[in-house]
């Protein structure tokens, strides 16, 4: 039971009277006085959902470090052209699967461009895959959730209704009937994902939304007559909130991965731009004669994948309020 | 603390597999040092993981052959190369030139006015079902083929008989008396609309494949109907005369041919051939160096051909067949500036086809200078390819008005292979540095076909490879009639074109190649229409127990497997 | 001398958190004798259940013995292994707790969770377990006992589950019965059914009994004698009778006036002022002195002993010190 | 119980026609002609007419819905343009080997999944829990078809332990297995722990303690069995999601089930096959979800004696 041995602060000491004699009692100790409370006394300061969000990090290392590797990569891309060595998509045929070397730290592809580069500008698509069409079908889900928890009936049933078709909708289908109908590249990834993953947010939003709605403060508030959409944003938004932070880092990875599969299929980042599963994809045939340049996406976006998950289970750890302790 | 250990662990396990993967790869050249072990072609003691006998030659197909039925499939040649007979077979003989051979049909002539074919038949055919075939069932092929009803696919190489086309609208019933006269068991004389060169090459083709009635019938039965016939599906139903018989279709595994111990032509000595479908070229190298593959064709995985090349052990194993065929890309020439001469032969010059042949195919190809290909008739070996010279082409765009270049637009297909995206990036990059400045568009392929339909597709790559060794399958089908649009070429030369139109009809072998000389320089080279880029080769590599393969001579990636045999272990 | 069930002695159960040491119990002496029922009363927070759970021995991690000697009549139940103190939970010594809707196992029948109790301290069959478990039903007044024996703890109200409860406590006729707040989740109406049934159960078993709770009515309704504690410590003891006669504690009189009575009409009620105090942080002196109406100087630097004033009535407090209170400083 | 299943069977019954009407609509709103794909280059335009003709595609929409729910009605989901036969007999055909799949994987995912979760609990921030937990994260972050090329590349080609491709012996199955069974395994250890430790705080836990079982009686006939009520669910659900094709696992490792047909439908735009693939596949994950909602009812008593 007893993984570590944590060196905590010894038990409080306090001054027992002595049992014997008088000696030892002071002078005017009889004089009644009015202690006051002290200081540290005072109950735990309540913390908000950012507070408790940043106060993560103060006590898990593995939480901390995943997010520095998450804003790494965040900062490397985003300042794409700052970092990366060479432009990605100038071809330079001489260099063709030049293996690793001072000038191409993780080597070329066939068309001579430098596999660092491209994978530097390739995350970015990999990142706004996973951070965008996150954001927008939570977003989605979030307001449909609170609308079809909090109005109920009718309302209730379309939308759960629908969730329920989207939810068992084939992502992979989709993605391909936007693919054919706009034109393959970002935004069909982006129209695809935010479609399909916007129900299980809503479903989950809802039951929450179920739940508080039975609570006293949102009573309270019905009973002295807050407009219900005042009582939605006010009071049930926030208490929402932790769940959807869960579920974001939850969704972020999926949809790296995602992405990542769906440009297995031919359905992902279009060239001669690029994200990390089409260049695993793409060099899959050189893992014979130049590994790194099939190896160094894959473990891009584990590390990635893994950083997330880390946060994401950090994340829940603190703010899912079935998980807490005492 | 400790879930960083865990991290760790787990990466060290990632970089384990990334560093066996490596394994020995280093600094030297890393193919030798992997290809080297099991002793590459020597062919060990191999355990076949499929259970099929070791005398069965293995090959692949990328997806599930569509079908073995020559009214059902324009692509996967491969069933009905294997298991039907034609009445006419084409040859590369000694001299590299591809020359028509008697097949089912023992001989052949041809009326004065080209119209009328008279054939008879070899008397000791015999289909799978023990049939004989006679002329009827040549009849029956066709007929077959034109029936409104089926849809065939392949009519496009009938409908040139007598009455084709009004069978196809459902005006007859049968060409028999109309098209095709039977003369007894053994002869028949099959008659033309009009003149046609090719004739006889077409019958070689695999659309020709001929079929037996009563399996026919049979099969349509089953199927509910001719449209949904299980005649190329279903090995109880199929029925062809070659030496090999479908005996087993597992979907999305594998097909198995059995050896024809009754073929006309002498049975083969292999007992059958496995044809596992294997769509990731990445595997099936996998499953050849493993020696589970007889044959591995390096069509799709270009990638792997210095691997085998540099292979001692597989040097000498390598088939290299160059396709009968041009990879090109298109011009547009209702899109400016295309419209200008001076800017498709700038377009033309701005391309290094030596350097991207040597490093995209690793040589696998011939750098073009003309549509028609080597061994075409018509094909002018004096004209040679088209240089390379940027500056050239700078000033020629310069003259034509476009000194700082113009935007222009390739479109790819989204089902395009890895290697075709790279070819095209580096083309991309080539005409940049002429001021062509490339956007490389992607379309899915349905759209695509929509949009070059109606003639306004931008510039695109493929290839075309022969159906028949003769030169109008290669201009006429583009710039001739519907062509000309259809594949959104608008090449406005009339006077090419009607000389086009009129070449299908010389009769004189002579008087016709040299005027396919004629208008493969103009198209190509004076007016620039096609931005023609190299003859592709094909390259397979074999395992040494495979003997006397010998690659089709046409564009199909498919062959024949009559002639191959397997060196058996001890 | 020897009808002593339970003898708790200088008890410390500490919590190891990551800010540092709880002393939850620190240092509580408890005797429990047979047939006897003894209170144990305080605010939530100041021990009360820890004392219990330290007793069981269910103390979860952070928390654990520190120092102390539990006495269960001969054997010290610190010193057992894991598998003889599981001898003694449930067969010895039975626990009751105050979340009935919770602490009962949601996918098992009722009468599964009794006969499992009983198999797990009785060599009896499936067959006998299961008399003894409808036995038992019948005995702490389930209607049908037969076909509740059936029932999912959701089948049934919060009354009638504090009963199975029970009954699951009684069924092996423990020696020392903990019951952990065990009214306070019922309405008042099921309130007094079930302490009367405690009572009950305790008379016709001689079941010594140590009742937890924050509510001295409970106590004065159910039990003998009474320890009244604070912040982990025990700060008055005495029988029922004198805690209500002559409660000399301040806090224990700060308890017994926050209960209204009906025979009193006044304009608010008497409450304790301040919150339960910080364990991580408690004052040098006496642990009530921030609270403390008569808190004098010296409660500030010093911590007061128990002292006995007489008839057993021992009360932590310089009030009760007539050395303190007679020097006159 | 049972009204509460028929409840969920008649709420599932619109779903199902709902997903059948878009799927159909999608995809037959879709630009292009399917038949000039299948015929690629050599597509001669008067034959693709005629073909197109023949095979009913100028007809409305709405006729042709119609024409495909009757067909369904009776058996007949049509016929595939590119494979020629009966989709039925397609489907039918792959679908084993899917099941196939699910199988081996879900027993991986199953048999390394519960125990380890189980430990980790258990052995709750320890260094075992840590390890564990890093093992499962890891499995749930790999991206498959890496995983799965880089599985086939070593223990494949380079050490020969296992065959490379195919789906005809067990053996075929054991690394495809790995591959999605660690992903699975990965999320089921996860659910499982954070399940029994939830579980574990709960009062009655506490009571069963008190009752007097030893530790390991309380987590296994009290702990367990409550806790695994979402994970028997997950377990379900994911079961059905391996049914319903594990499309690029299929595609690498060259098994010819349910993915594999829809990946190659959607490459050859095989209409009849796509549509009746991608339903099926659909339906099968409705009748998982299904399944585990009614398995959770059957579990959970509180439900279930409703």
């Amino acid at each position: 039971m007893f993984g570590k041995k944590k060196q905590a602060a010894p038990a409080v000491t306090t001054n027992p009277a002595p049992a014997e004699g008088t000696d030892w009692i002071p002078e005017g100790a009889l004089k009644p006085i009015y202690v006051e409370e002290s200081a540290e006394a005072e109950i735990a300061p309540y913390q908000n959902t950012w507070e408790k969000f940043w106060s993560i990090f103060k006590h898990n290392k593995v939480a901390l470090i995943s997010l520095i590797v998450i804003i790494l990569y965040i900062v490397i891309c985003v300042g794409a052209p700052l970092f990366a060595p060479y432009d990605p998509i100038e071809t330079n045929l001489a260099n063709g699967l030049a293996l690793p070397s001072k000038e191409h730290l993780l080597g070329c592809d066939k068309l001579g461009r430098d596999v660092l580069s491209r994978m530097i500008y390739g995350g970015r698509i990999s990142l706004m895959i996973g951070l965008f069409p996150t954001l927008v079908s939570m977003t989605i889900g979030t307001v449909l959730g609170i609308t079809a928890g909090f109005l109920g009936g009718k309302v209730d049933q379309l939308i759960m209704r629908i969730a329920d078709i989207c939810m068992a909708f084939p992502s992979l289908l989709l993605a391909m009937v936007v693919s054919y109908t706009i034109g393959p590249g970002f935004l069909t990834i982006f129209l695809a994902l935010s479609f399909v993953n916007w129900a299980g947010t809503a479903r989950v939003v809802r039951s929450e939304v179920l739940s508080l709605r039975e609570k006293e403060y949102v009573e309270a508030a019905t009973s002295i007559g807050v407009k219900r959409w005042v009582i939605m944003l006010r009071h049930i938004l926030p208490n929402c909130l932790p769940t959807l932070i869960v579920m974001l880092t939850n969704h972020i990875p999926g949809n790296i991965l995602t992405e990542s599969s769906l440009s297995f299929l031919g359905i992902g980042a279009q060239p001669p731009m690029t994200s990390w599963g089409l260049m695993v994809y793409q060099t899959k045939s050189y893992l014979d004669r130049n590994p790194t340049i099939t190896l160094a996406p894959g473990i891009a976006i584990l590390i990635l994948v893994v950083a997330f998950n880390f946060l994401g289970d950090a994340v829940r750890d603190k703010l899912d309020p079935r998980l807490q302790e005492q | 603390m400790k879930k960083l250990l865990a991290i760790l662990l787990a990466l060290a396990l990632v970089f384990s597999m990334a560093a066996c993967s490596s394994g020995g790869g280093g600094g030297e050249q890393p193919a030798p040092a992997d290809g080297g072990e099991g002793e590459g072609g020597e062919t060990a003691a191999v355990v076949y993981e499929d259970g099929f006998p070791e005398n069965v030659l293995r090959i692949t197909y990328q997806a599930e052959p569509e079908s073995a039925d020559p009214a059902c499939t324009t692509a996967d040649y491969i069933l009905m190369m294997n298991c039907m007979d034609t009445l006419v077979r084409t040859e590369t003989n000694a001299a590299g030139e591809n020359v028509t051979v008697p097949s089912v049909a023992e001989s052949w002539s041809v009326s004065d006015d080209g119209l009328t074919y008279s054939f008879h038949l070899r008397d000791d055919v015999k289909f799978h079902n023990g049939e004989m075939l006679t002329s009827d069932d040549v009849l029956y092929t066709v007929d077959r083929m034109l029936q409104p009803e089926r849809a065939g696919r392949n009519s496009g190489w009938m409908d040139m008989i007598k009455g084709g086309a009004d069978m196809l609208d459902g005006k007859i019933d049968t060409l028999e008396g109309v098209g095709i006269i039977i003369n007894g068991d053994y002869d028949l004389d099959i008659i033309l609309d009009a003149p046609y060169a090719p004739f006889l090459a077409c019958l070689s083709t695999p659309a020709w494949s001929l079929c037996n009635r009563e399996a026919g019938d049979r099969a349509d039965e089953a199927g509910g109907g001719p449209l949904t016939s299980l005649y190329g599906s279903d090995p109880e139903y199929f029925c062809g005369s070659g030496p090999f018989m479908l005996d087993e279709w597992v979907l999305n595994d594998h097909v198995f041919l059995k050896t024809n111990p009754d073929y006309w032509r002498g049975a083969n000595s292999m007992e059958g051939i496995l044809i596992r479908i294997i769509p990731d070229p990445q595997t099936e190298k996998m499953l050849f160096d493993a020696g589970q593959l007889d044959i591995f064709d390096l069509d799709h995985a270009l990638d792997q051909i210095p691997v085998y090349r540099d292979d001692p052990a597989y040097a000498n194993n390598l088939n290299v067949k160059t396709v009968l065929g041009t990879s090109y890309l298109s011009i547009n020439e209702n899109i400016e500036p295309f419209n200008d001469v001076r800017v498709r032969k700038a377009f033309q010059l701005a391309i290094d086809r030596q350097t991207l042949i040597d490093t995209q195919y690793y040589g696998a190809a011939t750098p073009a200078g003309t549509f028609l290909a080597p061994g075409v008739p018509g094909y002018d070996p004096d004209l040679g390819a088209i240089p390379y010279d940027p500056e050239q082409a700078k000033a020629l765009l310069a003259e034509a008005g476009y000194p700082d270049g113009f935007d222009m637009e390739i479109v790819q297909t989204t089902d395009a292979s890895t290697s075709d995206i790279e070819v095209n990036d580096a083309i991309a990059s080539y005409l940049e540095a002429v001021g062509i400045h490339v956007t490389i568009k992607q379309m899915d392929s349905a759209s695509w076909y929509d949009l070059r339909g109606t003639g306004e597709s931008p510039t695109y790559r493929t290839s075309w490879t022969a159906d028949f060794n003769d030169p109008d399958n290669f201009l006429y089908e583009m710039y001739g009639g519907s062509g000309n649009k259809r594949r959104s070429w608008n090449y406005y030369n009339e006077d090419v074109i009607k000389r086009l139109t009129d070449a299908r009809y010389i009769v004189d072998e002579d008087e016709r190649t040299a005027e396919y000389v004629w208008l493969d320089n103009q198209i190509t080279r004076e007016d620039a229409a096609m931005n023609v880029l190299w003859h592709k080769q094909k390259i397979r590599v074999l395992q040494s127990r495979v003997k006397g393969f010998v690659p089709m001579w046409a564009g199909y990636g498919d062959s024949g497997y009559y002639e191959t045999s397997l060196e058996l272990g001890n | 001398m020897d009808d002593t069930i339970l003898k708790i002695r200088g008890l410390k159960t500490q919590f190891f958190t990551s800010k540092g040491v709880v002393p939850a119990v620190d240092g509580v002496d408890v005797t429990v004798r047979a047939g006897e029922a003894v209170g144990l009363v305080g605010e939530s927070g100041c021990g009360k259940s820890m004392t219990a759970m330290s007793v069981m021995q269910l103390l979860q991690h952070p928390g654990r013995v520190v120092e102390g000697e539990i006495w269960l009549k001969d054997r010290n139940l610190l010193e057992l292994t894991k598998r003889e103190m599981c001898d003694v939970r449930g067969n010895e010594i039975s626990m009751i707790f105050q979340e009935p809707m919770t602490s009962l196992n949601p996918v098992f029948t009722i009468g599964k969770q009794v006969m499992e109790a009983v198999r797990q301290h009785q060599d009896v069959s499936k067959a006998e377990a299961k008399k003894i478990a409808i036995d038992i039903f019948r005995r702490i007044g389930i209607p049908e006992p037969e076909k509740r024996f059936y029932s999912y703890p959701h089948q049934l109200s919060g009354g009638l589950r504090q009963r199975v409860m029970i009954g699951m406590a009684m069924v092996c006729n423990p020696s020392l019965m903990i019951c952990d707040e065990p009214t306070t989740a019922l309405d008042v109406t099921i309130e007094a059914q079930i302490l009367y049934l405690i009572k009950e159960m305790q008379k016709e078993k001689g079941t010594a009994v140590v009742m937890i709770t924050h509510n001295l009515g409970v106590v004065a309704e159910s039990c003998d004698y009474v320890y009244v504690m604070y912040a982990g410590k025990i700060m008055e003891e005495a029988s029922v009778f004198e805690i209500f006669e002559n409660p000399t504690h301040p806090y224990t009189f700060g308890l017994l006036n926050s209960i209204p009575k009906t025979t009193e009409v006044k304009d608010h009620l008497f409450t304790i002022r301040g919150l339960v105090p910080n364990l991580l942080s408690l004052p040098k002196g006496c642990r009530f002195c921030t609270r403390c109406d008569k808190a004098m100087q010296i409660c500030t630097e010093y911590e007061p002993d128990l002292y006995d004033i007489g008839g057993g009535h021992k009360v932590r407090c310089f009030l009760a010190n007539k050395e303190v209170m007679e020097s006159g400083k | 119980m049972v009204k509460y299943i028929v409840n969920r069977i008649l709420v599932t019954i619109p779903i199902i026609i709902a997903i059948i009407l878009i799927v159909f609509l999608l995809l037959q709103v879709l630009p292009g002609n399917p038949i000039q794909v299948m015929m690629k280059e050599k597509a001669n335009q008067a034959v693709i007419d005629r073909v197109t003709e023949q095979m009913g595609l100028n007809d409305p929409v709405m006729v042709r819905f119609g024409r495909y729910l009757w067909g369904m009605l009776h058996g007949d989901l049509g016929h595939s343009y590119k494979l020629k036969r009966p989709v039925t007999q397609l489907i039918m055909t792959a679908f084993p080997n899917t099941v196939k799949l699910a199988i081996t994987s879900a027993l991986v995912a199953w048999i390394i999944g519960m125990p380890t979760g189980i430990i980790s609990a258990i052995r709750k921030d320890t260094l075992l829990d840590r390890t564990l937990m890093g093992f499962s994260l890891v499995g749930i972050s790999l991206p498959v078809f890496w995983a799965a090329m880089l599985l086939q590349y070593i223990l494949g080609y380079k050490l020969k332990l296992l065959p490379i491709s195919g789906y005809s012996t067990w053996r075929h199955m054991i690394m495809p297995a790995i591959v999605l069974g660690w992903a699975s395994s990965g999320s089921i250890a996860r659910l499982t722990r954070s399940s029994l430790l939830g579980v574990m705080k709960n009062d009655y836990i506490r009571t069963a303690r008190a009752k007097g079982l030893v530790e390991s009686a309380v987590v296994t006939r009290h702990g367990l069995k409550n806790s695994m009520i979402p994970v028997v669910t997950m377990m379900a659900m994911q079961f059905a999601s391996l049914l319903s094709g594990a499309v690029i696992t299929e595609s690498v490792f060259g098994i010819g089930g349910i993915g594999q047909l829809m990946v190659s439908a959607i490459s050859q735009r095989d209409m009849p096959l796509l549509q009746s693939s991608v339903i099926f596949s659909t339906m099968i994950i409705i009748v998982g979800n299904l399944v585990a909602d009614i398995l959770y009812s059957f579990l959970d008593p509180k439900i279930r004696t409703q």
